[in-house]
Formats: C-alpha cells, structure tokens, sequence
C-alpha cells in the first residue's frame, strides 16, 4: 500500500502551499495531476546543465540531449507495456494525439457513410475530431449508450458495430469514472475488421495499463494527469498501422528528403513528430513514469479503490438523498472520479464554497457535453482523486459540502 | 469566510433566490436570443421587446424577461440586468453593460465618454466576482446575451 | 550594450555546465536557444505553487494559474507590438503554427491551380504544410529565388505574385542569416490581394518586432528560439481573418457547445486551443519576455549586429580561401547565421572536431534542403549567435577549425 | 582529444581518404539502391552484383562499389563495409550486418545463433561512434541501403 504522508510529502504543492493559512485539499486530479519534486528538479536540472538541441546536432551535449529525449519514449512504453518504443510519438497533448488518429487514419481509411462508432461517455477530444472528419466527408457517428448505473450499454454491441471502421472509447470516464472493459472492445472491434482506438488519459494514470494485452490498435494519453509535465502527450500504435499512415502536420524532422517538387517522409515515430519536440517535457515525463513505477500502478490502483470505497460510502451516509452520485457503485469498475448532484445548488456555487475551505474540484460539463444530455443535467461537480489523495481529503470535500445550504438558504 | 461574503453579498443572493422579470414573451413582437457559457454549459434566454426600433440608440427597452438556467452569479446578474434596463434608452443600455463589463475587469471593452457616471446601482454588488476569472464569465453571460438581442432587435434583417 | 559577462552569467548551462573541464560555447541558437535562471525558476516556482487547470475550475488556485497562462499571451501580444492579446494562439512550436494556416486558412480559401508563393530559403516548416495541401487539392507553389550573395531575388516579383493567394516566407534565414524586406513583402502580398504569412522564428529573437509596421497577416514563431521553454510556439493574426478561419484540431476547450449531431466552436483564441494547453510553458515564455524586454531588444540586435561583423571578418581574414561563407556580407541585411564551407571537409567532421574543444555548431541541411540545393551543397556546417555569445566564441571557433585539417590531412 | 582519436581511429581515416571499391557497376546486371540521411542530407549509392541470386542467402556476392558524398563516418564505413561482402553469402553478410548494427548500438536488431562469432574487423574500428547518437546514422547508412540492394537483387519482382 501507499503511505500517503511519504508520498505527499514529494509534492511541493501539496505539502507546502497554503491559501489563508491552510493546505489546500487537490480534489481535481481528473482535471490535470499535481507534479512531484523529482519531476520538477528533472527538468530544472536538465536545462541547467544538459539542454540542446534533440536529433539535428552532432556535438556531445546535443548526444546526451537526444539520449534523455528519447529516454522519455523509452519509459512511456515501459510503462504501458508497448513491444517498442519506437510506437510511442510525442504530440502535444492526449488532444493532439486524437486528432492525428481521426485526420491521419481517418482521411486515409474513411469515406463517405463509412461508421465511426463512439460511446456517450467519450471526452470532447474523442469526439469532435470525429465530427469534424463528418462534415468533411460525411462519415456516420454512431453511440453507445449508457445503462442506469453508468456503465456502457453493450446489449446492441453488434448492432451498433455492424459495418463499423472504427471503434473509439475511452477506457475510463472522465465523469463517471466508469472503466468499461477494454479487452473485450478491442476484440469486438477487431470482429468486424474495425480499428480500435482507446482514450487511455484517465487509465493509464491509475491503472497497470497492458496495451498488449488489450489489443488496442491506436491509444492516447497526456501526461499532464499522470504526474508529468504540461506540453507532453502520447499517442501508441501498431507499427505496421503507424507505418502505413500518412503524416499528420508537416515539416522538420518528420522528413526524408524534401525537393522544391515534394517531400518524403520519415520513419515512424519522427514521421509524426514535426518541429521542435518537448524535449524538457520528455525529460520530466521520465522522471514521472519512473515515479510512478517506484510507487507500482498495481498500488495506485488499490489505494484509489479503497479510497474510492469510502468516497462514495463516506457522501452518500452523510447526504442521503442530498447527494446524487453518478456512476457505478462497484469499485471493480470504476476510478476516483465522483461527479455528482448536491440539493439544489448549481455547481459552480457548490464549487465555490468548496474552495473556501481550500477544496479543488470542478463545476461544469466536463468536457462531456453529451454526457451531460444523457444523464440529464447541464453540468456537474466532480471530485477526483489520486496516489496523493487520502480520507481526510474525502472528509474535507464531506465537511465542506456540510456548510454549503447555510450560505444559500434554499 | 471573507471571500466568500465578498462574492455572495446578500443582494446577490436575494437575486439568486428570487430573480426578476423570469419568464418569457412572445415573439414576434419580442426578440429572443439564447446565450450559453461554453466553460460550464449553463444557458440563458434574453427575450427582449424593442419600441420604436428604427430609432437607434434612442429606441426604447421596454420589457426584458429571462429564461434558462444557471448558477447564482449568472442567474443574479441576469435579474439586476432587467432592472437596469427596463425602460431605458438602447444607448444608456449600452453604456450600462460597457460599464458592467469593465467592472468585470474584461479588456477591450471600448468606453466611451459619459460611461464613468453610468450608475450600476445593485450591480456594484457584483464586483467581488473580479478575483474568480471563471466566474466572470458567468456575471457577464447574460450581458452578451442581450447585446445579441439588442442587435437583432435593432436590425431584425440581420 | 549589453554586458555579456553579466548576461552569461544568467543562463546556468553557459556560466556552469563543463565538458572536459572547459565551458560550452554554444553556437546552436539557431536551431534551439539556452535558458535563463529566471525562466527555469518561474516554471519551478509556478509547479511548485501555483499549479493547476486553466479555463475549467473556479477555484482560486485555478484562477491564479488560468491569470498567469493569460499572461503569457499578453507578454507575447507586447514584444510584438500585436494589437490584442487574444490575437496570440498557443501552439506546441512554430511548425504547428504554419501547418495551422496551411490546413485551416488553407483548406478553406484554396482550390486547384491557385498559387502560394515561396522563398527558396524556406525552412520545411513553412515548405512541407503547403506540399502537403498541394498533394491533397493541387495548389501550384512558386518559389522567389536568390541573388548571388543570399538575398531574394525580387527582379520578377511582381511576375511571381500575379495570381497568388498567399505569400509566406521566412523574415531571417535560418541559413544564411538574410533578412528580407518584410514590410515591402507584405505590401507586395497585398496589392495582389494574397494573404502574407511570416515565418519569424528566426527574427522575433533577434531583432524589434512589430506586425502592425510590417502589417502582416499571420506570424508564426517559437518560444524555445527565444530564451523560453520547448512546448510552445505562437501564431499571430489579424483577427478577422482568426475569426474567419475554421478550426484546426478539434476537442476541449475550443468548444462553444458540442451535442450528438455536432459542434460549434468557441472565439479565438480558445478556438485554436484544443487541450490542455502549454501551461507551464507559458509561464516560463512570460519570463522570457520580460528578459527580453529588459535587455531591449534594439541592444540585442545592436549587439548581434556588432558580433556579426566580427564574425565575418574574423573567419575571413584567418581562413581566407579555405572558407566560404553563405549569405550577405552587409550586417544591415543579416543576422547571426553563419553557414560555411571549410576546405574539403565535411560539415560533419568539422563539427565533430569543433566539439572537441566544446564549440557547438550545427551540421547538415538545417531543414532547408531545398537551399542547399540551391546553393549547390548538401549540407553546410552552421555556427548561430545569440544575446549571450561574444568575441571570444568566435574565436574559439576559429581556434577550432584552425585544427581541423590536422587530424584528416587532407 | 581522446574522445575524437577514439572516433576518427587511423583505420578510419586510411578508409576516408582512399575509399576502397568506389564507382559504379552496370545496371543491370548490377542492381542499384540510393541511400540517404534524412538528418544531414548525405548520399550513397550502393551498385551490388549477387550471383545465383534465387539461391536466396546462399547466393554469393560477387561485386559491390559505392557511390555518393558523405562525412569520413558514413564513407569510411561504407568502404571497410565493401572488404566485408565482397565474396561472401548472402546469409553472411546479413549477419555481419546484424553485428554491425549491434555494436552500434541500434536497438531492435534481432541477433541470430552464430552472430557472436561474426569477425567485423576493420569495421570494429568504429565503434568509437556509439558515443554520438547523430553520428550512428553515418555509420549505418550504408549498410541500411545495402540491405535494401540486398532485397532487391533477390527478389527482382518486389
Ligand atoms: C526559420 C524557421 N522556421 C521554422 C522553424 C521551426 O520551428 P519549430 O521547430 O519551433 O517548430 C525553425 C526552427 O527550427 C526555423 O528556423
Ligand atoms: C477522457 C479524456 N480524454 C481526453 C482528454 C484530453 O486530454 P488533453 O487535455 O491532455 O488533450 C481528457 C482530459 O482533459 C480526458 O479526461
């Protein structure tokens, strides 16, 4: 198990910021993670002593420049289990990453009537890129719904990949916390002859992620969630999928050669990383990854599910019918992310009394929009945790939402 | 509690609980525009009725009601708007909401001369909301609003 | 002046870093720029305290980070004298920034047969996107030459342009250091009624810059040139033509709403922000800009300038014949760029040998195949100056290649 | 300088200043590939000459000359590359090249029983290169195009 003193303590933020005299209680981790020391000092010290150019210079300190750039490659399939790390291309963020799967493959592979089909809990980043590449070229979107208690709807899986291309989900809701089961997907997909592509940014933060051993064709993530950086995503695929791809943006590093006629394209993965990388971010990204290989994803995983246990045990005792949490009860299939309804009060306002004892959480859709339809609501607070959060971070959500009717008498 | 006693003072609050001119008119004659905040999906329906439109600026705001949901910032500062508004020149209501607006510490709001004594009356109570930059999205989304409605109403053919 | 003593002093790697016991003297600013203390202590400081989501949550920690993000934009808006902040878009580098205009302006504007015009001393960043869209709606692109001693050749100007739609073209040579007549390009753009899009990657870091004296209409340039973190370039644009533009990559944030059937998008600049953005990077770009705007940039062209001609000077007087240096020999018309031939070697080697004595210089093509070609070479060997380098760099480069011919006795 | 005399070993140099086996072979009978390094632009021609080419890795390599420009790293290793295959099975010179690729550093390379015995020889000399990633790419880009001459000379159709 995690000791949560020890394991706060290596997060500045977390030990030593205050906001009128006291800590402050991060419950928005879904949202983006707080960042270790030792991710910190990795790139501090990196562009104190060791910063140059990556991939272009031959002089020895862009060499170990471009041996800690690409460490961070090596770390990321590491940790999601990729056969090479040459699958693994930095984007920007897990956004970026998405829309190179829907504009590179999507382009290539997709025509008119061909179907994209999605779940109604995907993240606007696994959605919009799909919806742009509709009004281009007229491809059909089709959902998969939801059952009560929020987990996906598969009764008319068949159905619904009938004739399907593609098959991208995320493999945890970013809303519900819901984690649908993605091996099977990936097969069903692969049933049909459809690309399975996964939106791992709330998994592989939380979880020991076997990318393998799900069989995803293409998958994102961000490492802005998992402890890492800002300006850092990943997209892992196939070799032979990324292989055959066409690249997404152009210019250097991504090229063969280049004649005032055309160009030819690189190697994967400088094929689909144009321009000046995140070099610092690669660095801090493996000092993330290796973090969080000390700690083991196998102990995350059972610390957040204890920790969602008494969450969602915690609310609902001291809320009854106040609260309205939504998403499975069962924590074998659901993370630490817990959006709910608190009486009649709007979000936001809850959200902002909240933070008046220092609670961080989110008011508002989530980036789910259609979610939000579906479950009937505009928008929703949500907490979510992480290897930092422990019950007292839970009490101080509890003791806040406690005072929340005093202010607005409803 | 400072900041937060800051923020909800209690005539927001007295908005938020009993909002003015809730409702709806019907349009035609009225204009009715929806507005949303993209950040947390709340919306807004500003039904506006115009009189003698042709005139500008010197037209006459003379009934305003609000629809839709949200938040107590949003939902207060949309009621004080009617308030503000009702009755009023379309010009003056300009001024007023460049007021509000630079009150809400937005920039590029273009000021105009005569907008320093605007009085914003119970709106002033709304500037603790400055320190919150996502909030302030919610005080002025009812703002925008109207300044779609006021535009529509002014040159319907638009 | 600036006082490169003190100047040094700043940037860690250049006053403490050593190889072998002796300094570094970077000459590879061209290709990526070291980083001063204060930006390397603003990103630290910044996740140490102040670390979280932007845009989304109405915490105040959130608003304090959502402020200095914005912040960012408006130091950005001030260095280059653009008229509104929200003109400034976050991308991960500068090549984002012209495959962002290539796809989104330019799938939007151009069709088969119109023409976009070029310089043959474009980098691939602003060569490859407009391949790329030629590929995809055969686009015609024409190429201004060069005179013999690096500049552009603008004796059939107006014959190039007739009939164009777009002129983009690079504001300082990444090569030969040249610095075209900007403000006279975009002029020339416009009495065509095409669109002038600068690549001033290699200009903003250098030299003043004002895209309203140049009234150019889409600048692009990046954050790791000019003493700020990787993982963030910039796009500015006028914003009707932002206004008018569809987006680029599609998901959170660059939203107005999104629903089952499909999306609005929100005003720019968040329109072109899809993601988490660079938030930390904008914070330790904001630090970059202040050091910039401290130096003045008027002295730190002043200084280049003066460093520039000792440069030429130096290298031509010691080697004469055995070097040939590409691009004017007028300061007034170049930067800090310096491309060379030196006897029979190969960049490579000589770069190699440089190393030796810790002299970093970048060989090869510079991702400018295309003026190689034009110059009659495959690649060259390239020493870059910036706000930190002074006499004795240049020396100790011509120390460098003084021993060259030792070890290959050629 | 011990670093650079670790990397440009006389053996090196010997090679850089007289290439062994430049120029060009008829095409055909001879089969042709173009190499180049994306990083800095270098070229290389590789003219290969494979006898009883359907005899797959027991045809033997009967002639090889190089062409191009490049730095005394890739020319160098191009010309002990051609001392190498002259003369030898197909099947050995994809093991000396797997060697090759291996001291260098290159991952992903999948060694085969016997590997291990594999002399380099001259080619040792350059495993000075390893320490400059930039500089690896030099080294292999001719044994990268050979393989690619390699696949062509015995499978004319593909
Ligand atoms: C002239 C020019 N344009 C574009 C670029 C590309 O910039 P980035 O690598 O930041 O995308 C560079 C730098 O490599 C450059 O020098
Ligand atoms: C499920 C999911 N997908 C995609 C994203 C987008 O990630 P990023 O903001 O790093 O692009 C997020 C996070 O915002 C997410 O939670």
């Amino acid at each position: 198990m995690l000791s949560i003193d020890a394991v706060r303590k290596e997060f500045p933020l977390l030990a030593e910021r205050t906001i009128d005299d006291a800590r402050v209680v991060y419950l928005d981790s879904g949202n983006t993670s707080q960042k270790p020391r030792r991710v910190i000092d990795a790139m501090t010290e990196f562009m104190e002593t060791t910063y140059a150019p990556i991939n272009r210079s031959s002089y020895r300190l862009a060499g170990e420049a471009t041996d800690a750039y690409e460490g961070g490659r090596k770390a990321v399939a590491r940790l999601i289990n990729a056969p090479s790390a040459d699958e693994v291309i930095f984007t920007k963020n897990a956004s970026e990453a998405l829309n190179l799967v829907a504009m590179a493959w999507g382009r290539t592979n997709l025509s008119a009537g061909d179907v994209v089909v999605l779940t109604e809990m995907e993240h606007h980043a696994n959605i919009v890129p799909w919806q742009m590449l509709a009004q281009e070229r007229g491809i059909e979107i089709r959902w998969i719904g939801l059952t009560d208690d929020g987990q996906l709807d598969l009764s008319n899986l068949d159905e619904l990949l009938d004739g399907a291309k593609v098959l991208a989900f995320t493999a945890m809701s970013n809303v519900l916390g819901t984690l649908p089961p993605t091996q099977l997907l990936c097969s069903a997909a692969h049933a049909v002859g459809a690309l399975a592509v996964v939106d791992a940014c709330q998994y592989v933060p939380h979880n020991v992620t076997d990318v393998q051993a799900w069989d995803a064709d293409l998958v994102a993530f961000s490492s802005h969630k998992m402890c890492g950086p800002t300006g850092i995503g990943m997209l892992w695929g196939k070799m032979e999928l990324l292989d055959a791809m066409p690249p997404f943006l152009g210019g250097g590093n991504m090229i063969d050669t280049v004649t005032f006629e055309g160009f030819t394209t690189a190697p994967v993965p400088a094929k689909f990383e144009a321009g000046t990388p995140p070099i610092v971010e690669a660095v801090g990204l493996t000092a993330a990854v290796e973090f969080l290989e000390e700690l083991g994803m196998a102990n995350v995983r059972q610390h957040e599910m204890a920790l969602t246990r008494y969450a969602l045990d915690t609310l609902n005792e001291r809320f009854g019918d106040d609260i309205t949490i939504y998403g499975p009860d069962n924590v074998e299939v659901r993370g630490g992310v817990f959006s709910f309804a608190f009486r009649d009060l709007h979000p936001h306002d809850v959200s902002q009394v909240l933070d008046e004892t220092n609670v961080c959480v989110r008011a508002g859709h989530h980036c789910a929009k259609p979610l939000m339809k579906t479950l009937g609501v505009q928008s929703t607070t949500r907490a979510s945790v992480y290897l930092y959060n422990d019950e007292a971070d839970i009490d101080a959500l509890a003791d806040g939402l406690e005072g929340a009717t005093d202010i607005f008498g409803l | 509690m400072s900041g937060l006693e800051d923020l909800y003072r209690e005539i927001i609050l007295d908005h938020y609980r009993t909002p003015r001119n809730r409702g709806e008119l019907d349009t035609p004659p009225a204009t009715k525009v929806d507005g949303h905040n993209p950040l947390c999906g709340d919306e807004i329906s500003v039904y506006l009725m115009v009189e003698d439109a042709e005139n500008g600026d010197d037209a006459i705001v003379t009934d305003i009601k609000i629809g839709g949901q949200g938040c107590s910032i949003s939902q207060s500062s949309a009621s004080m708007m009617t308030n503000a508004v009702i009755g009023k020149r379309v010009g003056d209501v300009r001024a007023v909401s460049r007021k509000f607006k630079s009150l809400m510490g937005i920039e590029n709001v273009d000021l105009q001369a005569g907008d320093d004594e605007v009085d914003l009356e119970d709106l002033e109570a709304l500037q603790g909301v400055v320190k919150f930059p996502v909030r302030i999205k919610c005080a002025v989304l009812g703002w925008n609003t109207l300044s779609s409605a006021l535009d529509e109403a002014l040159d319907p053919a638009e």
